[in-house]
């Protein structure tokens, strides 16, 4: 197993977001280090999802900053993060239904192929086009996907469906990829193929943030793992630790859905 | 999207045939049609840009109800050029269309704020703010009445050839050569990465986000193409017809975009075309010539509402579903059992 | 002080018509999600219905306005059974639709009606000083008619469990419909709701406004506009609008004049457009 | 009436030759349209290019069926006579949507293939496209809209309506006969139509002292609630309203509001359409002493010596009958009176050809308006004399009906104001060499 770098990549500090009266996220900070594979849980409501809109840029701050590799991001366009290195997944089946399989991961290579207005037009991005083809095929291979390229989405199970947007997000040679509820609604089988995979991409020099649900996944597969409660941090820590901590087993036993989940 | 071995190679062939056909066709268009076709025929093949410029934005998922003020962007600015500035008609043209292109390039910043319905009719706003400003300003832009008496595209007058473009025949390949064009560079858009790009944005625009595409940037990219066309279908319309006045750009007007879009469909190419040549032959030619007399919008409206029900995907479908139904028939109740519903 | 006070009577009777044409354009769209073009010409038929029943049949006013409500209602339920629920998931068709539908409404009002003007002698000549301003019965019976139609839509749609219906479906259709709320009882519902709104306001202005043929096209640009700044979703919003629009158009036309006014009010839509894109009292989360 | 017109001149052929996929077919019909338009050598076509659907198609519409009575009449009398030879007219409509293009391929389409001598037009808007197949095809067109004259266009003409410069008629007979009506107020619809007769009634109420108000109130076609405009205009207590060419789904509300809100004064309007249904909403004492300048075509008036147009009350009667007199205007009229001109010139230039009947139409300088004798006038305001100016009526309403009171001559006011008229022309930027 790798050990995950002394660096942090991604660091969010003081972070709080609300809507109207509601704080969902409170003054919250953590920091993710290189190479890591760090997991952000919590029971229902407890802000995860606002989190990762914050991060990922879909929210601005309504105070606190986010940093990536030092620098403050805070607010920036979710298309700029993607551009210096910072990509997000979906939950479920989110892609380009109406796409071939191929297709949604070109656009995934959006960044990567570049070329002029005037050379698209004149068919002189051949090149890069060519490159981008084959980048997306070969992010394709290395989801067990090449077979499917020509395929509608629309055909494709839901397993498949869930690698494929995951290959999207890769093929954008993210440094920092966040997954938003990667097994949710996947069997044991699924869910450990998935996670094998998980580790293949941080192997390839990516660091992995998380939101979960799955606890026995997340436990099983985090060097790290972040607990929200009520938009604040409650623990952080090796999943050892976290698992044993009374704060989180009670954050959890307290909320109604968590409860099988955490034991 | 990409054509790939011998079997592309036929394909290519085969549609690079059938598109030699399709011109040899609109060569021969004129020659069998009465004087006054020719000029239906004219203002036709300006309608087919604009109502194709239409379906570059609508890639997006973006509905616009400003196309046609746009459209009047281009014409005023082509005519203005030429009538105040003497600008020659050909360059001013390309330069109305640039007008029309930066219009939208600036009113890109509002509107796109908004989506969906939100744009819809903040285009539609955008777009009365631009007719008030014709009609307000006479100088430069002639009030209600508009401009009139605008130059002509000029005659060529060479020793081996003179063409008077005043003639519907001529000016119908001058149109069909600018449309043709522009049609192209509109295709190759949408073929390129740039069109996959609009189609990503309108399909799924938080994941084009996140893997890095500027949505904000692209949905003006296509704004302002869109646009640019839709100037240059203007100057064509304004040196022909030799008038532009609000009216002629009101939502009334792009109503009638619209209609040909959807009729049309939007999810080919060519279905929007079909849609304005359909309805523009069944409009100005037949019930004209059923001599309909007032009952005649009547009619037109009965028309789109039964396409509509009827064709709910549009013109363009009705070509693969006959060729469906043809196949089952062909092949016999054998066949059949085999093809998918 | 006068020309402040006739103005401000002048504009309460302009802004009852006008919310009465727009809660009937956002009540359709809100619940069908469909722009129905054909909006105005709704209102145009109502007019005519006064025209007919009224002006050449000569039954009563009050007959011929409940009769303008009603039949135009009618017309609204044949619009929604025969093309906007068989095109409910395809909005820009239903748009399309209601275009058809406009020219149709359009050609057989000439046709019935001729291309030229309608004529409706007024019901009373009577009117009443409030103050000093001067407003007729004729206007008194449309601010009235438009106070008690709307207090009564407001109730129905707070009270009754077919409001909460039309409500529901207006947010979420689908989650409506999961609820066991009926779509097409509601829709059809809505739609008679928000036509005869269209229609009675064409009836009971039919005296006041010269009806053609295509009058449609005035009444329909002006409910966009109010609309718009209410925020298209909002029921409350369009009152409110077209109370704002309505004061604004009057006083500016009274105190400037009325193509300065036409530009004020674009301007309006115009600065809400870009400071609230969803307009003042729609939903912000749509955007 | 015109369906059953139409329906004659349109042989199957032609229609599946129109909708035939196939070239032969189209081509066939190509060479075909010729032959169907000179078939019958009896019978002479005049084109009839105007909106006759949508909301301006209250202009041409009524124009066209009263040009059918004009054709039933003149031809159950055995048609016109031109050199030696009668022939049947006959009119050929095309709906030109009131838009500038489709008024371009309808006027080919009557010159080319249906091989039209006249065309009447309803002008403005539609004009433009016209005007250079005028100038190639020396086609003579008509227009009810005076201001599209212009030196460049030397085969239309104006020989009928001449708005709005015949509405200084209406003010010139007030002040000789209310001299003691003095303040006026004025409101407009801002168009092609309202800015020129503003200028107009500006010049007229300077030439005869009338002061004004206020500046002219314009309001935006779109408008349905006149209340405001009329608290604006009443709002100083003018002696003298003035409507302006306001059309008539405002002049009713306008007058309706002026009613309610107190006004007692004078009123004077280009138009008053439908005045007993105006009455209807106000009173008989409202309206009494209302000026406007359109005679009832039942008014005994209008049998009088010079007026040129024949039988106008048998007319009025037929038109009612056949359409309902709901759908009479003005219009119903002015297209009739100008074929009365056209077939005066046929006859006496004994050819229908274009150039000749204009000749004709414009030799010696006047011509037979329906209101008399009048003169080809025009230079200073449009640039060509193409204007057929002469006496106008002046209507005033008189215990609720409309009669004439006067014909005054317009060429006699102009000799002494037109520099008024100019000046004001030229402040709203409507002289014909101001016009973009």
């Amino acid at each position: 197993m790798n050990v995950p770098g002394e660096r942090p990549i991604l660091e969010a500090r003081g972070l709080t977001r609300r809507f109207g009266g509601l704080v969902a996220v409170n003054n919250f900070s953590f920091s993710v280090h290189e190479d890591a594979i760090h997991g952000l849980i919590g029971p229902n409501g407890a802000g995860k999802t606002t989190t990762f809109n914050v991060i990922s840029g879909f929210y601005a701050p309504t105070a606190g900053r986010v940093l990536f590799r030092g620098l403050d991001i805070s607010g920036r366009k979710t298309s700029a993060l993607a551009a210096m290195g910072l990509v997000r997944t979906f939950q479920g089946s989110t892609l380009f239904q109406e796409f071939s399989v191929l297709d949604n991961v070109r656009v995934g290579r959006h960044l990567g192929a570049r070329a002029g207005f005037l050379s698209r037009l004149i068919g002189t991005d051949r090149i890069s086009e060519r490159e981008a083809d084959a980048k997306a095929r070969e992010t394709l291979a290395f989801f067990g996907l090449e077979e499917l390229a020509g395929e509608p989405v629309s055909n494709l199970p839901h397993g498949h469906q869930r690698m494929l947007g995951m290959a999207v997000a890769l093929a954008a040679e993210p440094k920092v990829l966040l997954l938003d509820e990667p097994f949710t609604g996947m069997n044991p089988e699924e869910t450990r193929r998935m996670m094998a995979l998980v580790r293949r991409i941080r192997d390839r020099g990516v660091t992995i943030m998380l939101v979960e649900h799955d606890m026995q996944a997340v436990m099983n597969l985090c060097d790290i793992i972040t607990v929200m409660n009520f938009g604040a941090l409650l623990v952080e820590g090796a999943p050892e630790a976290v698992r044993n901590d009374p704060a989180v087993i009670e954050a959890y036993l307290g909320s109604t859905d968590g409860a099988g989940h955490a034991s | 999207m990409q054509a790939a071995g011998t079997g592309g190679l036929v394909r290519r062939t085969a549609w690079r045939l059938r598109l030699v056909f399709l011109f040899a066709m609109l060569a021969a268009l004129p020659y069998l049609l009465s004087y006054s076709q020719q000029e239906i025929a004219v203002l036709l093949v300006i309608n087919v840009l604009l109502v194709c410029s239409y379906r570059l934005l609508t890639l997006t998922g973006e509905w616009s109800l400003g196309h046609v003020v746009i459209m009047g962007v281009g014409a005023y600015a082509s005519a203005l050029l030429a009538k105040q500035f003497g600008v020659p008609v050909p360059l001013s043209m390309l330069l109305g269309g640039c007008m029309a292109a930066a219009t939208a390039a600036l009113l890109s910043f509002p509107l796109f704020r908004m989506k969906g319905f939100y744009f819809l009719i903040g285009s539609f706003a955008a777009g009365e703010i631009i007719r008030l400003i014709w009609k307000r300003f006479t100088d430069p832009f002639g009030g209600p009445k508009g401009l009139k008496r605008i130059d002509p595209f000029p005659d060529i007058e060479a020793s081996f050839l003179s063409v008077d473009f005043y003639e519907p025949v001529n000016y119908y390949f001058l149109a069909l050569a600018v449309v043709s064009v522009s049609l192209f560079v509109l295709y190759r858009i949408e073929r390129s990465r740039i069109g996959l790009t609009f189609h990503a944005i309108h399909w799924q625009d938080r994941l084009a986000e996140s893997v890095g595409v500027d949505t904000f940037r692209y949905r003006t990219l296509a704004f302002v193409i869109a646009s640019f066309f839709a100037g240059i279908a203007g100057g064509l319309y304004a040196h022909y017809v030799g008038a532009v006045n609000p009216t002629r750009f009101s939502v009334d007007q792009m109503v009638y975009v619209l209609v040909w879009a959807i009729v049309g469909g939007t999810a080919t190419f060519h279905g929007p075309i079909l849609g304005v040549v359909v309805l523009t032959v069944i409009n100005e030619i037949v019930l004209r010539a059923l001599g309909l007399d007032t009952a005649r919008p009547l009619i037109y409206g009965a028309i789109l509402i039964l396409s509509v029900l009827y064709l709910p995907n549009g013109l363009e479908s009705l070509g693969p579903r006959l060729q469906a139904r043809w196949r089952r028939w062909r092949g016999g109740p054998a066949a059949a059992g085999r093809e998918p519903a | 002080m006068d020309l402040l006070w006739q103005t401000a009577v002048n504009a309460t009777y302009a802004a009852s018509y006008m919310a009465l044409i727009a809660v009937g354009l956002v009540m359709i769209f809100g619940v069908m999600g469909v722009i129905n073009f054909a909006h105005g010409e709704l209102y145009m038929v109502g007019a005519y219905c006064v025209v007919f029943l009224y002006a050449q049949e000569t039954f009563p006013f009050l007959l011929a306005v409940a009769a303008g409500l009603v039949f135009v209602g009618f017309v609204g339920i044949v619009m929604e059974r025969t093309m906007f629920r068989p095109l409910r998931d395809n909005p820009l068709g239903g748009l399309i639709a209601s275009i058809g539908f406009l020219l149709i409404l359009q050609t057989l009002a000439v046709f019935g009606f001729g291309r030229r003007m309608g004529h409706v002698p007024p019901s009373t000549q009577g009117k009443i000083e409030i103050f000093g301003a001067i407003l007729t019965y004729q206007r008194l019976f449309v601010i009235v008619a438009a106070i008690l139609l709307l207090a009564a839509l407001w109730a129905f749609l707070k009270r009754s469990k077919f409001g909460r219906a039309l409500r529901a479906c207006a947010q979420d259709a689908e989650a409506a419909s999961l609820q066991g709320i009926s779509m097409n009882q509601t829709a059809r519902v809505a739609m008679f709701i928000g036509a005869g709104l269209a229609g009675v306001a064409g009836a009971l202005t039919a005296p006041l406004v010269s009806p053609t043929p295509y009058i449609g096209h005035s009444i329909i640009v002006t409910a966009f506009i109010i609309i718009i700044v209410g925020g298209v979703g909002s029921l409350e919003g369009a009152v409110i609008a077209a109370v704002l629009y309505a004061f604004v158009h009057t006083f500016v036309t009274t105190f400037f004049d009325g193509v300065i006014a036409n530009i004020v009010g674009l301007a309006l839509m115009l600065a809400v457009l870009i400071v609230r894109p969803t307009g003042l009292f729609g939903a912000r989360e749509r955007a | 009436m015109l369906r059953k017109s139409l329906d004659r001149k349109i042989s199957r052929r032609k229609f599946l030759g129109t909708t035939a996929a196939s070239g032969t077919a189209l081509a066939a019909m190509g060479s075909g349209l010729s032959r169907v338009a000179f078939a019958d050598n009896h019978t002479i076509k005049i084109g009839f290019l105007a909106p006759l659907t949508g909301p301006v198609s209250a202009w041409g519409k009524p124009g066209l069926d009263g040009c059918l009575i004009w054709a039933d009449w003149v031809n159950a009398k055995g048609g016109v006579n031109i050199g030696g030879q009668s022939y049947s007219i006959e009119f050929v409509g095309y709906d030109n949507e009131y838009d500038a293009a489709k008024a371009r391929t309808g006027a080919t389409k009557l010159i080319k293939e249906d091989g039209v001598k006249f065309i009447m037009m309803l002008g403005g808007d539609t004009w433009p496209g016209v005007e250079k197949i005028a100038e190639r095809e020396g086609m003579l067109f008509s227009t009810l809209l005076p201001s599209d004259l212009s030196p460049d266009s030397t085969t239309l003409v104006a020989p009928c309506e001449v708005h709005p410069i015949y509405n200084v008629t209406g003010v010139e007979w007030l002040a000789e006969n209310k001299p003691d009506l003095k303040t006026a107020v004025m409101c407009a619809q801002d168009d092609a139509l309202g800015k020129p007769s503003v200028a107009t009634y500006l010049a007229a109420f300077e030439a005869a002292g009338i002061e004004m108000q206020d500046e002219p109130l314009f309001f935006d076609p779109t408008t349905t609630d006149f209340a405001p405009v009329m608290t604006k205009l009443l709002a100083g207590n003018p002696d003298i309203l003035c409507l302006d060419t306001c059309y008539a789904d405002y002049v009713h509300p306008l007058c309706e509001q002026a009613f309610q809100q107190g006004y007692k004064g004078q009123i004077i309007s280009c138009t008053a359409d439908f005045y007993q249904k105006i009455i209807e909403k106000t009173s008989v004492e409202f309206m009494e002493g209302f000026i406007f300048q359109f005679p009832d075509f039942d008014d005994p008036a209008l049998n009088s010596e010079g007026v040129n147009f024949v039988n106008p009350n048998e007319f009025y009667a037929e038109y009612a009958k056949r359409y309902g007199a709901s759908q009479w205007g003005a219009v119903s009229w002015e297209y009739a009176s100008i074929m009365d001109l056209w077939a005066d010139a046929a006859s006496r230039a004994g050819s229908a050809e274009p150039a000749a009947v204009l000749e004709a139409m414009k030799a010696g300088g006047t011509g037979k308006h329906a209101f008399g004798t009048a003169d080809w006038w025009g230079t200073e305001l449009f640039g060509i004399d193409n204007a057929l100016v002469g006496d106008w009526p002046v209507v005033v309403i008189e215990g609720g009906k409309a009669t004439i009171k006067d014909f005054k001559s317009i060429p006699a006011w102009w000799d002494k104001h037109k520099d008024l008229m100019i000046k004001h022309m030229t402040a709203l930027g409507q002289m014909w060499n101001q016009r973009g």
